[in-house]
């Protein structure tokens, strides 16, 4: 029943001047601390967002839809936090590590009981396992903090301690890298047979199973992506955040998350970052010059994407840019 | 008596009231193409969901080579070397022709590697061969949804064949398709099999396509298989011109 | 647990069941018929109860009789309804129809994002308390615990009346026949004439003249203040995947083995209680994908 | 969206404002408070007071003839906004001080930011005693009391005003705030009466709507003292539900945020509850009320937004009295024109000031510390609301944890009779 608006599934290249343009892009993303240095840290956040949308991006190649994705996203952060509490001197390569493992085991867990479900059910499923997490970390203060969350003191990079700018400055980075090579990856994984079948499920799952594929170890492959590429979502943002807060969990941040995705263009991996950057931006300025009203701009924004460019920033963006057949 | 490719002993299944199966023994060697034919509603594409494993039956056994698939997925039947194609052809639609036959070939290799291009898989040319087999290597890279009925039909059925089956089960292979190319599909198809040295049982409405192209062909009516021999003596058969062809003449 | 307090956590279990299924039977009105899940029935319940409490402020600052706040309740949540409900389908939904569930979903996000912070230009961010209502019906007092009336006896008879006449103009009336023939095949409806288009904007206005007066019958019960949809939403889509999308009867169940689960978990084990309705709800699908009354959409090759 | 970047992108490039000792044209300063979100019944007094008071300030010439320009941020729009809005302030806005913040969470998250980009904090609203007693800072300072004198005042007067209840209940929202004020309340009341008997724990969700069920058990419990720290519309639902019910008539309630509640509450809160006030914050603060400054500033707040003041008002005027004072003491010390932030800093030591209420100190750890006023509730028919009686203020010093002590070790070290070495000033209204 359900199906999304995906730019074809198919595998060919972008035009090199296509090509060229996000390369360009990618420098100036890199550029950024040296251009305008205030806004590395919103970029910095845009971008670990964006990867928990490619998360949700990867769903929707399939044709799913997650309300609560903002789980893995919280997970991990919380696990984040939870190992630079109890190991002093963790080194950030660590958290990294671990955080991603837990979100992935998450997925793992969730995937096995949400896989048997499609569409409607699938996003609500998912939603009621995001909320019970939420409801946990509220409830189980002692451990969690509750609201106010847990405090995630700055890491060691590879045994070094570093000040808050240098610290940033290498976070910035890091996750440029994350960023350029897990969509990379992403979009190989996409092209891929595994990737390839995953997609079918969108399609035609009764052909997939007389491929002699299982529908639900296929979904499976790909939840455990999503849910492994929030979790680097997450210990991002909870390292640049400096805290994590039930708020992470909460139904309207996996929303948000779809919103992003769709925003930039659902089933882009391009657009889920590009989705990432300018959401932030008008949310952040939004806020600050329109304090009473900013939901209201967010919400005419996506209405006038939906309803107006389906296909979403990048595909304005690239009905503008490229000659030829530009996909994801 | 060499061991029959596909079996089925006393299979039985009812959909509420009605029995839509009954004792069914069926036996299916090896290199004959065997049609199915018979009135509506007498349980033909329950048989072929049976011998899948869509249908679990309510007793007897399907057995493939000697082993006993009757509880098996369809996937796992699959695997065992049956193959199955539909009256409405089922396919990915947003992929192209090419990749269907991509995706299956890689399903059926088992390709794990993420890094690497389902375009670029080795399987590529063996595919390229088989859309040229159902003469539809010129629609090649057209997404499916653009296709015709009869074209979607072929790649059906070029998918299930993907699969390198012994065994290929297909549900009215030409309906839905214009009457003028029947035949041609049909051509194509038959030489297709035996090219690929795959064995058949169709369904089928269309008596002249049977007698042309079945080796062999099986009556179904009220839930079991009434009469069987090969088309010469089946189609002649008075009860079976009262009763199924007198049918799909009216 | 002793009966006494078995009892008492029954009753309320029921009157905190009544609200939840009032807001949830729009939604899963709503999705039943067009096959939408309006996130946005969660601003609506709040403008509904925000609409009451200034009109019902008004008029009895006026000097009217605190009864007349009844018919005032039923105003707002028409009013509601019709004024943000019709324009809403009108002009957004009906452009989308053809759209992916996604996209039909996140329209109404959309819409939601942008009335929460309606609410705000109008009604501003302080908490409103309007209690006339619910004061004028007076107490009731069974084994030693006072209850209010208008909780443990209007609000569940509220949600009897809606639940058998609902089923009734679906059952029985013509244009309950022209909504239900429109949710079983809407081509085939159309085809013989009906206008589904009228019919979407009926089931729309219909749905979110319940979400408004699920608000204004909690109005006098709680707090009015910004986010006050944003918990009921999630509230009622557990309900209503609970019990099955589009399932009227069903919500009903729903909701009583929420609002019960919720109100033993305070007896016996509060630091439960908020967990209640997720754990409900996943448990359920675990069992039964298509929630309790839902039925699986048969797949056919 | 362009053309917002590039404008930003090109404030980024200019250089950073006047050099510390030169007068500058302002004196920046950036508040976070809450604009959206069920806190903003918190958030929006006290920007519109604080709107008041900063015109009122620069009309008189401002600091040393430097008007104070006040922008504010809205923590209601999530951590990541809030963050990166605090670090724009700071590094574009120019700001010199910043006022931050309402929740506990965010001035967690922005005390040891603040720290690092070396500004000067106020921590001029939230209440968690944990972040002094955790961590030092140089830059950060709070400019109010914290949860323990706040919650060991409720304990007293409660002690004080009924010494023979027997039982106790608590009804508090479900996250940091209501875990912690709880855990301090328990701790003291174990300390001063251990043979209470707590009899119901009920820790309803953040926000809930429906409090019937947790009435319901109440009155079968019957509890003779039911504790709320909740606030907001979590708090008038519960008081309306609960003296609708009659659960006021056999239980004394006793809510040490009411005072924000009260004009809201009207007639639903009956007399004779016990209502704080996270300070001596109350409209008619009786040693203040009769002062022409808290007359002009009172009617100034109720002219222009139509309400009677509730403490996070009070609670800005401390941030910018602690403003104007350590600004004004530090030029008269250094005989300056204008002072740098080493010098501000170093009058931040042992300042005092004096915000809407009795004066303030900043203890060497940099904790304010700030008088408590607590009262029973009257509806004696002056106001459409109930106001207080038998007003208590104590001393913030005797009942704020010792600098460099933990507040939960500090109260478990004291006994019974610690109630009555606190003499607190009494007031019949």
């Amino acid at each position: 029943m359900s199906s999304v608006t995906t730019t074809a599934p198919a595998t060919g290249s972008s035009p090199a001047a296509l090509s060229l343009l996000w390369i360009a892009g990618v420098v100036l993303l890199a550029a950024v601390p040296f251009l305008a240095p205030n806004l590395q840290l919103l970029v910095n956040f845009a971008l670990a967002k964006g990867l928990a949308v490619v998360g949700v991006t990867v769903l929707l190649r399939a044709g799913q839809v997650s309300f609560g994705h903002a789980l893995f996203f919280g997970i991990s952060a919380y696990i984040g936090a939870f190992v630079m509490a109890s190991v002093p001197g963790m080194d950030f390569f660590g958290i990294l590590i671990a955080g991603t493992l837990g979100a992935a085991l998450a997925g793992l867990v969730v995937g096995l009981f949400v896989v048997r479900y499609r569409g409607i059910f699938f996003g609500m499923l998912n939603l009621a396992f995001s909320m019970i997490f939420w409801s946990i970390l509220e409830k189980f203060y002692h451990i969690t903090g509750g609201a106010d969350g847990i405090r995630l003191t700055r890491p060691t990079v590879l045994g070094m301690e570093l000040g808050r700018d240098a610290f940033e400055l290498f976070l910035y980075y890091t996750a440029i890298v994350l960023v350029v090579g897990l969509g990379w990856f992403t979009i190989r994984w996409f092209a891929s047979p595994v990737g390839q079948l995953f997609q079918t499920i969108k399609t035609n799952e009764t052909r997939l199973e007389y491929l002699g594929i299982s529908p639900r170890r296929a979904m499976l492959s790909g939840y455990l992506l999503s849910a492994a590429l929030c979790g680097v979502g997450g210990i991002l943002m909870a390292t640049a955040q400096g805290v994590v807060t039930p708020e992470y969990v909460w139904w309207v941040r996996s929303a948000e998350m779809v919103f992003i995705a769709v925003l930039g263009g659902a089933g882009s991996v391009r657009g889920a970052f590009l989705g990432a950057l300018i959401y932030e931006f008008v949310r952040t300025y939004a806020s600050a010059y329109a304090g009473d009203v900013w939901q209201m701009l967010l919400g005419a924004f996506l209405l006038v994407i939906i309803l107006f460019a389906p296909g979403g920033i990048i595909g304005i963006f690239e009905r503008v840019f490229a000659r030829g057949k530009g996909t994801s | 008596m060499t061991e029959p490719l596909l079996e089925t002993r006393d299979l039985v299944i009812r959909f509420g009231g009605v029995t839509a199966a009954d004792h069914v023994s069926l036996k299916i060697e090896a290199g004959r193409n065997l049609a199915i034919i018979g009135p509506n509603g007498a349980g033909k594409t329950t048989f072929l969901n049976i011998c899948s494993g869509w249908i679990k039956p309510s007793a007897g056994s399907v057995h493939f080579e000697g082993e006993d698939i009757t509880r098996l997925p369809p996937r796992k039947i699959v695997t065992r070397g049956v193959a199955r194609a539909f009256q409405i052809p089922q396919l990915f639609t947003e992929h192209t022709a090419l990749e269907n036959l991509l995706i299956a070939a890689s399903a059926r290799d088992g390709l794990r590697n993420p890094l690497r291009s389902m375009h670029g898989i080795d399987a590529r040319d063996e595919m390229m061969h088989l859309l040229d087999m159902v003469n539809c290597a010129d629609v090649a890279d057209r997404v499916v949804v653009e296709l015709s009925e009869g074209e979607r039909k072929l790649i059906d059925i070029a998918v299930a064949l993907a699969l390198k089956p012994r065994l290929l089960l297909m549900d009215e292979p030409t309906s839905g398709v214009a009457s003028s190319q029947k035949d041609e599909i049909m051509e194509i198809l038959i030489k297709a099999l035996s090219e690929a040295n795959v064995t058949s049982v169709f369904v089928e409405h269309d008596m002249s396509i049977v007698q042309t192209y079945a080796d062999e062909v099986a009556v179904w009516n009220a839930g079991n298989v009434q009469l069987r021999g090969t088309p010469s003596e089946v189609l002649e058969h008075p009860d079976v011109i009262r009763d199924v062809i007198g049918e799909e003449i009216a | 647990m002793n009966l006494t307090t078995f009892l008492l956590a029954l009753f309320d279990g029921v009157s905190y069941a009544a609200l939840v299924f009032i807001v949830a039977l729009g939604l899963t009105l709503i999705f039943g018929v067009m096959r939408i899940l309006n996130v946005a029935h969660g601003s609506l319940y709040a403008i509904g109860a925000y609409a009451t409490v200034s009109l019902v402020g008004w008029v009895l600052a006026l000097g009217a009789a605190p009864i007349l706040a009844f018919p005032l309740m039923i105003v707002s949540a028409i009013l509601v309804g019709v004024l943000i409900g019709g324009p809403v389908e009108y002009l957004l939904l009906r452009r989308i129809y053809d759209k992916p569930e996604v996209l039909q979903l996140l329209v109404t996000f959309a819409v939601f994002m942008i009335l929460e912070d309606v609410q705000r230009l109008v009604w501003g961010t302080q908490p409103y308390f309007e209690a006339q209502a619910l004061r004028a019906l007076g107490n009731v007092t069974v084994f030693g615990v006072t209850y209010t009336v208008y909780q443990l006896i209007l609000l569940p008879l509220v949600a009897l009346t809606l639940l058998v006449g609902l089923r009734f103009f679906l059952r029985r009336t013509v244009t309950g026949k022209l909504i239900t023939a429109t949710t079983e095949d809407r081509e085939a409806a159309q085809s013989i004439g009906i206008d589904a288009d009228r019919v979407f904007l009926l089931t729309f206005v219909m749905g979110a003249i319940l979400a408004g007066l699920g608000g204004a019958l909690a109005s006098p019960t709680t707090s009015i203040l910004p986010g006050m949809g944003a918990d009921m939403i999630v509230l009622s889509f557990a309900v209503v995947a609970t019990a099955g999308l589009g399932q009227i009867e069903g919500a009903a169940i729903a909701a009583l083995m929420i609002g019960m689960g919720r109100s033993f978990a305070i007896y016996i084990w509060p630091e439960v209680a908020v967990l209640v309705p997720y754990l409900i709800m996943v448990l359920v699908l675990l069992v039964r994908p298509e929630g309790l009354f839902g039925s699986p959409a048969a797949r056919k090759i | 969206m362009k053309k917002l970047i590039a404008t930003t992108a090109l404030c980024a490039a200019l250089p950073m404002g006047a050099f510390a000792q030169d007068k500058p044209d302002s004196l920046k300063v950036g508040m976070t408070t809450f604009l959206t979100g069920p806190a903003s019944v918190f958030g929006v007094p006290a920007r519109d007071a604080m709107d008041i008071m900063v015109q009122n300030l620069n009309d008189e010439g401002g600091i040393n003839g430097v008007p104070v320009e006040v922008s504010y941020i809205d923590e209601g729009a999530g951590a990541e906004a809030l963050t990166s809005e605090f670090r724009r302030a700071v590094e574009q806005g120019g700001a010199e001080v910043m006022f931050a913040s309402i929740s506990s969470g965010n001035c967690q998250t922005l005390a040891p930011l603040a720290e690092d980009l070396e500004v000067i904090n106020f921590m001029w609203d939230c209440g968690t005693q944990r972040i002094f007693e955790e961590a030092d800072y140089d830059y950060v300072f709070r400019t109010q009391a914290n949860a323990t004198p706040e919650m060991l005042a409720a304990v007293i007067y409660l002690l004080k005003t009924q010494p023979d209840f027997e039982t106790l209940a608590v009804v508090n929202q479900d996250y940091a705030w209501g875990r912690d004020s709880w855990d301090i309340f328990r701790t003291a009341l174990m300390q001063f009466k251990p043979d209470v008997e707590i009899v119901g724990e009920f820790f309803p969700a953040f926000g809930a709507p429906d409090y019937s069920t947790e009435i319901s058990r109440l009155q079968a419990l019957q509890p003779d003292v039911v504790l709320s720290t909740s606030w907001g519309g979590d708090l008038d639902t519960f008081v309306q539900q609960a003296s609708q019910r009659g659960l006021m008539n056999n239980s004394t309630f006793v809510l040490p945020l009411a005072e924000s509640s009260l004009e809201r509450l009207g007639s639903a809160l009956p007399p004779g509850q016990i209502v704080g006030a996270r300070g001596d914050h109350y409209f008619l603060h009786p040693e203040r009320r009769d002062d022409e400054d808290f007359k002009s500033f009172m009617s100034q707040y109720e002219d222009q937004t139509g309400n009677i003041t509730v403490y996070s008002v009070f609670h800005a005027s401390q941030a910018l009295a602690a403003l104007e004072a350590a600004y004004t003491k530090a030029i008269e010390e250094n005989g300056v024109e204008w002072p740098s932030q080493e010098q501000v800093l170093a009058a931040m030591d042992g300042l005092e000031f004096q915000g809407l209420g009795r004066p303030v100190t900043i203890r060497e750890d940099n904790q304010g510390i700030e008088a408590q006023l607590m009262g029973t509730s009257a509806q004696n028919g002056d106001y459409p609301f109930a106001t207080l009686e038998n007003i208590m203020i104590f001393d913030g010093a005797e009942l704020t944890a010792p600098v460099g002590e933990v507040s939960t070790d500090w109260i478990e070290t004291l006994g019974p009779e610690f109630v009555d070495e606190i003499e607190p000033t009494t007031f019949e209204n």
